[in-house]
């Protein structure tokens, strides 16, 4: 009954994905890189959801899970450290980072 | 007593040995002892064995001591060779060595390094004799580079001065030249005779070649390179005004009577050789000709009275060259003989002018000596006499010979016969100012005349053997050189030929009495006229060849030893160097700890590695 | 069995002379003078062995000693220690400029004194061995071993910039002796396939054929290798700065023997291996050799410091002994051996009389030293001994080794003769330069300070001295005597090359 | 009229006609197909937003606005249980965790010129670059068939079954991922005196933290 073109969801994931790595390497901010990351995430899921769908077996949806959970791990220790950063430079400059340099 | 040849080099080497290793402790009276004491015991030898050797008239005698080298079929021995060319060479070496040897102990008695020129001498003449007596021509390269060694050192026996130093290196470097051409000819003749043994070379050699054969004039061409270096001819004749830097009694010695003819006697041993390539001998009395023409003119500009003497030197061993070039062999060997007598008796009355003069040379500075020192002034005249040749003296007898011989050879010629008259002319003009200046005329400084019989003796020996040498030679007995060279006729050339040889000596001792005696011209006037001002300098400085060279090989060889002070090769190992550090310089930049741009580098080696994967 | 004691023996003695510091400081030397006995005791045999002791061994003659035991069967690699006349000469030459170096080292060498003899002797140890070692493997060993302890000695006890100079060494030393492995274990696999069994042994390599470009390569390792230790021209840059910044007596033990391994390399290895390979690289190594003669007597005049001027008058003499390896005739082999050791007596007592003058002086600037004979007439008459011995004068020993490398290779190559006899007119323009500006000319104001008495060589100098002096005469004189011995040795090893 | 080959895109502001693209296919335009375009825009803008925005607030919403509409391309593209995952999760707890933090570090209006100036149109330049490149690269890596198929329903039964299936052993890497990341967040998130274990010497450790603290920023600014 309802039909999509699956190259159109895998254009979607491309986009989206590009657009959080241009988030990522814009952004000085480091919450707003960990945001653009979970954008990436997403567009890894949704590559993968919309793989399963073509071929209709669930590993697409199993994987979108452990992409899910790796999203959350990382978010619970990007924003930890997000606040030592924050304690030790009271800004959330990324650029602060600059010690373990070369 | 013949196999006791081996002493005669072995007194002045023992001698040098006993000086050097008592290393100038020994006591002066020791030193002379040992020095002169040796030399005198070789003489002896010598004369001795030349008694033994003429009396049976033996034509060589070999004494092999103990095989040199040896490797695939080449052995030259450490053997020895006596004929009659090297028992008249060895009787001029020791003989007049001894007589020299004995004025220096006078001489350089007040020297503080007295022991040390002793040691010097005794080596040289032990080289000398080693050159003389070797049978192969290895052995004669050991003498001869022996002898050179020795001309540098005592040309620099004063070495606190650097002029001295140079004078030597120059000497040294110089016939060093002319010895790398001498062994690049031993090397050419053993490839293609097999030996280097000097008879067996020689039969060989006539075998192998007929006459005019390229390689034989090939070899005979490096043989000259290495007389002419040795015996400064043309070429290579810069070198010997400067050695005059040595003491006196060295410049008598061996740049009168023993080194400077080392070069006639290779050619004169070789002969065989030179016989093989009539135009190498043409080659070698052109270039005796034009050595004793330039430096005539040369003798005629100088002002130290031993440069004259020098530039004399050069101009004689010039004759016996002519003489070896128009084949008149045992002449030059005459020649050489009697030249060793009145040089050496020029340079050591000279000695004792310039000692008595507190060592002044320049002859313009000396004057009117005849009053203030006679017998000096009697012996400088007789030795005058000789080098010009006037009849009765022994001079006369070698070099009538030689210019004779000239006229009538094949490789001579009358032009340069004539050469060689107008340089015995020179040679009347040049000797006679040096005698006018230094004895005639107004008298100047002070004097003090050196007593002592050391002075005196070796003096009269040798005005005596100048005097009446060379008729006794001519006449009593023939030197013992008549089974050596091949027996050419007594040359018999027009009267008229001979009477002008004998007349140009006068001719010239007139023209430049008046001159410098008399001073009915004045030279000076004439010499600084507008034609012969550039032409006077240009001779005194020896045709301007030391310049040349300088030019041409001096000065070049150490501009490219400067700039290239730091090797250029070690540029390649400092550039590999010097790349790793910038390549290091350049890749930590890229580790700033940046994490956006280490986030950016990702996503481009991503997006290669991606690209690579889907397009290729 | 003699060559593996006197091995065994340098290695131990070095480690009980490193150890003797603890008990005293002054120990450490005299051990090493006892195992210097010890090993010129144990040469004695194998040195006046006589003639029909010597063996042929798969058909080369002339060998002594032969010593073979298994080591790794699984690569053929056996412990395969021979000498044939040219090695024990070497070996004999390694020994004697051990005491030399010894008694050059006796004062100069304070700090350290037991670390430094045990350098010194495994040196030495290292040196034996490659003269002895016939297997290429056990042959890359010791010319690992012996690198290291001279590598030390430089840094150590060097002079100013010496960790430049030993870092260069090392670098230009090692990267050589990569080529070396590669193109050996190249041809133990050529071998392989040939012979159809694997073998390092001298004896079974020389039988593989090694013609074409794989040959000439192969050639080409072992050639590098050799000319970096010789030193060759284009990569002698590690020489000059080694020597000038290495004491003493590692200059003594540098220029003396670590030279004339690079030779024996040459002597042994290419030509006997590679015949047509190497016969097609003659023209190559000729102007390599005429090159060296010529300009490292050049740069030798352009140096202001002393030792940088003997080294690279070690470089003219040891272009010599290239061109008489690719002439390979008997006359010429006789001369490259005969230069070898000559080169090794005069530049060791050049390098001894150098660092003598810096222990005075504390300067090796020539444009700072003059006039020094009236000061040190000792001395300097030993000096000028040496440099005339540098500059070749007949009598002496380098005589005899040059006039016969250069009379070979005119028999061979014309030409190159020629322009290298050219360096007959060089050297004594650089020798004559050295003696000019150190002894004689005025008195220079820096040792003016200095009492004639302390200048003067004292007696263990003048023994060091009088020993080379009387070697160079007894080779200038009567060079039969090593010629006699190692006859045999050259003319097999000639036999195996081409030319007459 | 359909463009089924991927057409090259070379400069950003083209996105905007990509979905004129989408709605141009002539297949028949169910309700169905126009919702899925619809949110796939909605996606799509709400991300490009969301980068460009200088407060950190809004950009969370944004984001938040961004993972609702995937939720609804989930669903529509036959996952339910994916899609509510999403809402949950992502929507729900990431979502929820990024404003508990920003609201914790109340950056303020400092912090929005701050921004500013770090977002100078110029900096845009380069990453952009990069990205289309990789975009392009993507697109060409998709060669698509083209055609639409039947969406084919994965109810979150199936999805259970295979989850303890053979992806069981996922599960527990999944639960191990989890459990690393709540230890490591606990643990840096500590504050400094209840991490150095409140000994005696507690006090001092603050010192020298805090000094080291000091040192390290003079040090990081110099």
């Amino acid at each position: 009954m309802n039909t999509v073109i699956i190259d159109h969801a895998l254009l979607l994931a491309a986009i989206l994905f590009c657009i959080g790595l241009l988030g990522v390497l814009v952004r000085r901010n480091i919450i707003l890189m960990l945001i653009s990351m979970e954008v990436m995430l997403n567009a890894t899921g949704l590559a993968f959801i919309a793989a399963g769908s073509y071929w209709g077996q669930a590993d697409g949806q199993i994987m979108f899970i452990a992409v899910v959970t790796l999203g959350a791990a990382e978010v619970a220790v990007g924003l930890g450290l997000t606040l030592l950063l924050f304690k030790r430079y009271n800004s959330v400059d990324v650029d602060n980072l600059k010690q373990l340099r070369g | 007593m013949l196999n006791l040849l081996w002493l005669v080099p072995f007194f002045p080497f023992l001698g040098f040995v006993l000086l050097v290793s008592t290393s100038g402790k020994m006591p002066k009276p020791w030193t002379t002892m040992i020095g002169a004491g040796s030399i005198g015991l070789a003489a002896l030898t010598t004369a001795l064995i030349a008694y033994e050797f003429l009396s049976q008239d033996m034509t060589s005698f070999q004494l092999h001591l103990w095989t040199w080298m040896e490797a695939g079929n080449f052995a030259p021995g450490f053997s020895l060779y006596l004929d009659g060319l090297a028992l008249s060479m060895l009787f001029v070496i020791t003989g007049v060595g001894f007589l020299i040897h004995i004025y220096a102990s006078g001489y350089m008695y007040d020297d503080e390094d007295f022991p040390r020129f002793f040691t010097y001498t005794n080596l040289f003449v032990a080289a000398m004799v080693m050159l003389v007596l070797a049978d192969n021509l290895v052995l004669l390269f050991l003498g001869w580079e022996g002898v050179g060694l020795c001309s540098f050192l005592l040309i620099g026996f004063w070495y606190k001065d650097p002029a001295n130093g140079l004078a030597a290196r120059k000497a040294f470097v110089v016939t060093r030249v002319g010895d790398t051409a001498f062994a690049i000819g031993l090397f050419l003749l053993y490839k293609h005779v097999g030996t280097l043994d000097i008879q067996e070379a020689m039969i060989k050699a006539k075998l192998l070649w007929t006459e005019d054969n390229a390689t034989a004039s090939l070899i005979c061409a490096l043989l000259l390179g290495g007389a002419v270096g040795k015996s400064a001819q043309l070429p290579l004749q810069t070198w010997l005004p400067d050695a005059m830097a040595g003491p006196t009694p060295v410049s008598a010695l061996i740049h009168a009577a023993t080194m400077v003819t080392a070069g006639v006697y290779l050619i004169a041993r070789n002969h065989e050789l030179f016989l093989l390539s009539p135009d190498m001998m043409y080659a070698v009395a052109v270039v005796g000709v034009l050595t004793l023409l330039m430096s005539g003119f040369t003798a005629l500009t100088q002002s130290d009275l031993k440069r004259v003497l020098a530039y004399s030197t050069i101009s004689q061993i010039g004759y016996m060259f002519l003489a070896l070039g128009v084949g008149a062999w045992s002449s030059a060997i005459f020649h050489l003989m009697t030249h060793a007598f009145f040089k050496a008796l020029l340079f050591l009355t000279a000695g004792t002018i310039i000692l008595s003069l507190h060592h002044e040379q320049n002859i313009f500075k000396m004057g009117g000596l005849v009053k203030r020192l006679p017998l000096p002034c009697i012996l400088f005249f007789i030795g005058c006499l000789g080098l010009i040749a006037v009849p009765p003296t022994s001079g006369f007898w070698s070099k009538e010979q030689i210019l004779n011989a000239t006229w009538e050879s094949s490789t001579g010629g009358p032009l340069i016969w004539l050469g060689a008259v107008l340089g015995a002319f020179m040679t009347a003009l040049y000797t006679t100012r040096m005698f006018c200046i230094v004895f005639l005329g107004p008298s100047n400084g002070d004097v003090h005349e050196p007593k002592g019989f050391k002075f005196v003796a070796p003096l009269v020996v040798l005005a005596f053997l100048a005097l009446v040498g060379g008729v006794f030679v001519e006449t009593a007995w023939q030197l013992p050189l008549s089974n050596v060279f091949p027996g050419g006729h007594a040359p018999h050339p027009p009267t008229v030929i001979v009477v002008i040889a004998i007349a140009t000596p006068f001719l010239g001792i007139a023209i430049s009495y008046l001159f410098y005696g008399k001073r009915v011209f004045s030279a000076e006037k004439f010499a600084n006229s507008a034609l012969m001002k550039p032409l006077k300098t240009f001779f005194d400085s020896g045709w301007a060849m030391d310049w040349f060279y300088d030019l041409l090989l001096v000065k070049p060889y150490q501009w490219l030893a400067k700039i290239n002070k730091k090797d250029c090769v070690n540029l390649l190992p400092d550039a590999s160097s010097a790349a790793a550090k910038i390549l290091h310089a350049a890749l930590s930049m890229t580790q700033n700890g940046q994490l956006r741009l280490y986030v950016g580098v990702m996503g481009t080696a991503a997006l290669f590695v991606i690209f690579v994967v889907v397009f290729l | 069995m003699l060559v593996l004691w006197l091995i065994v023996v340098l290695f131990v003695g070095g480690v009980l002379a490193g150890l003797a510091e603890r008990v005293h400081a002054a120990a450490s030397r005299w051990v090493t003078l006892a195992t210097l006995v010890v090993s010129a005791i144990l040469l004695w045999p194998l040195a006046c062995a006589q003639p029909q002791a010597f063996e042929s061994v798969a058909g080369q003659s002339g060998w002594l000693a032969v010593l073979q035991w298994e080591w790794i069967p699984r690569f053929g690699i056996t412990f395969l220690l021979a000498v044939d006349g040219i090695s024990v000469l070497l070996i004999a030459l390694t020994i004697f400029l051990g005491f030399i170096a010894l008694l050059s080292a006796w004062e100069e060498i304070q700090t350290r004194v037991g670390f430094f003899y045990f350098n010194f002797l495994w040196t030495l140890a290292g040196v034996v061995g490659i003269f002895a070692a016939l297997d290429l493997f056990l042959f890359f060993i010791f010319w690992e071993i012996m690198l290291i302890p001279m590598f030390f000695i430089i840094v150590i006890w060097g002079h100013e910039d010496r960790y430049y100079a030993a870092l260069k060494f090392f670098i230009y030393t090692q990267a050589s002796s990569l080529l070396l492995l590669l193109s050996m274990i190249a041809l133990v696999f050529l071998n392989w396939q040939q012979s159809g069994e694997i073998s390092f042994s001298w004896f079974d390599l020389l039988g593989t054929k090694t013609e074409g470009v794989f040959g000439l390569l192969l050639m080409l390792g072992f050639f590098v290798a050799f000319l970096v230790k010789l030193p060759g021209v284009p990569v002698h840059n590690w020489l000059p700065d080694a020597h000038t910044q290495a004491p003493t007596p590692g200059s003594v033990i540098l220029a003396g023997i670590l030279l004339k391994t690079g030779a024996y390399g040459l002597l042994r290895f290419i030509v006997p291996l590679f015949p047509e390979a190497a016969l097609a690289f003659t023209p190559y190594a000729l102007i390599i050799a005429v090159v060296s003669v010529l300009y490292a007597a050049k740069m030798a005049f352009a140096q202001n410091d002393m030792k940088r001027l003997i080294a690279y008058s070690s470089i003219s003499h040891m272009g010599f002994v290239t061109l008489g390896v690719f002439s390979w005739n008997a006359l010429a082999l006789q001369g490259t051996l005969l230069q070898m050791i000559a080169h090794g007596l005069s530049s060791a007592g050049l390098f001894a009389m150098a660092g003598a003058i810096q222990h005075r002086l504390h300067t090796r600037a020539l444009s700072e030293m003059g006039g020094m004979w009236s000061q040190a007439p000792r001395m300097a008459a030993i000096a000028m001994f040496f440099a005339i011995a540098a500059l070749g004068l007949p009598g002496l020993g380098n005589f005899v080794g040059e006039f016969l490398v250069l009379l070979g290779s005119f028999q061979m190559h014309p030409i190159a003769a020629i322009l290298a006899a050219l360096g007959m007119i060089l050297a004594p323009v650089y020798a004559l330069y050295l003696l000019q500006k150190s002894f004689l000319g005025e008195q220079s104001d820096t040792f003016s300070a200095h009492s004639a008495s302390l200048f003067e060589f004292k007696a263990r100098e003048v023994l060091m001295m009088g020993l080379l002096i009387f070697g160079l005469i007894l080779m200038g004189f009567f060079p039969r005597l090593l010629t006699e011995y190692s006859d045999v040795a050259l003319n097999s090893l000639q036999a195996l090359g081409w030319g007459p | 009229m359909c463009f089924h080959q991927a057409v090259p895109r070379d400069r950003r502001s083209n996105a905007i006609n990509n979905k004129e693209l989408k709605i141009g296919v002539e297949m028949q335009a169910t309700a169905f197909n126009i919702l899925f375009y619809f949110t796939a825009a909605v996606a799509v803008l709400s991300s490009i937003i969301m980068i460009t925005r200088y407060n950190a607030v809004h950009a969370l919403l944004y984001l938040i606005v961004s993972s609702l509409s995937m939720a609804i391309i989930f669903y529509l593209l036959g996952a339910p249980f994916a899609a509510t995952l999403e809402v949950i999760i992502y929507a729900g707890a990431i979502m929820i965790l990024f404003v508990f933090v920003v609201m914790m570090l109340n950056l303020g209006q400092k912090a929005v010129e701050q921004e500013k100036l770090w977002l100078q149109p110029k900096v845009w330049i380069l990453p952009s670059v990069l990205v289309f490149a990789l975009l392009f690269v993507l697109l060409g890596a998709m060669q698509g068939t083209g055609v639409s198929q039947q969406v084919n329903l994965v109810s979150a039964k199936q999805v259970g079954i295979t989850l303890f299936g053979p992806y069981l052993l996922v599960v527990e890497l999944a639960s191990f991922l989890l459990l690393a990341g709540l230890i490591g967040a606990y643990h840096i998130a500590r504050s400094p005196d209840a991490r150095a274990g409140g000994t005696a010497r507690q006090h001092d450790i603050d010192q020298n933290v805090d000094r080291v603290g000091g040192n390290q920023e003079q040090g990081g600014q110099a």
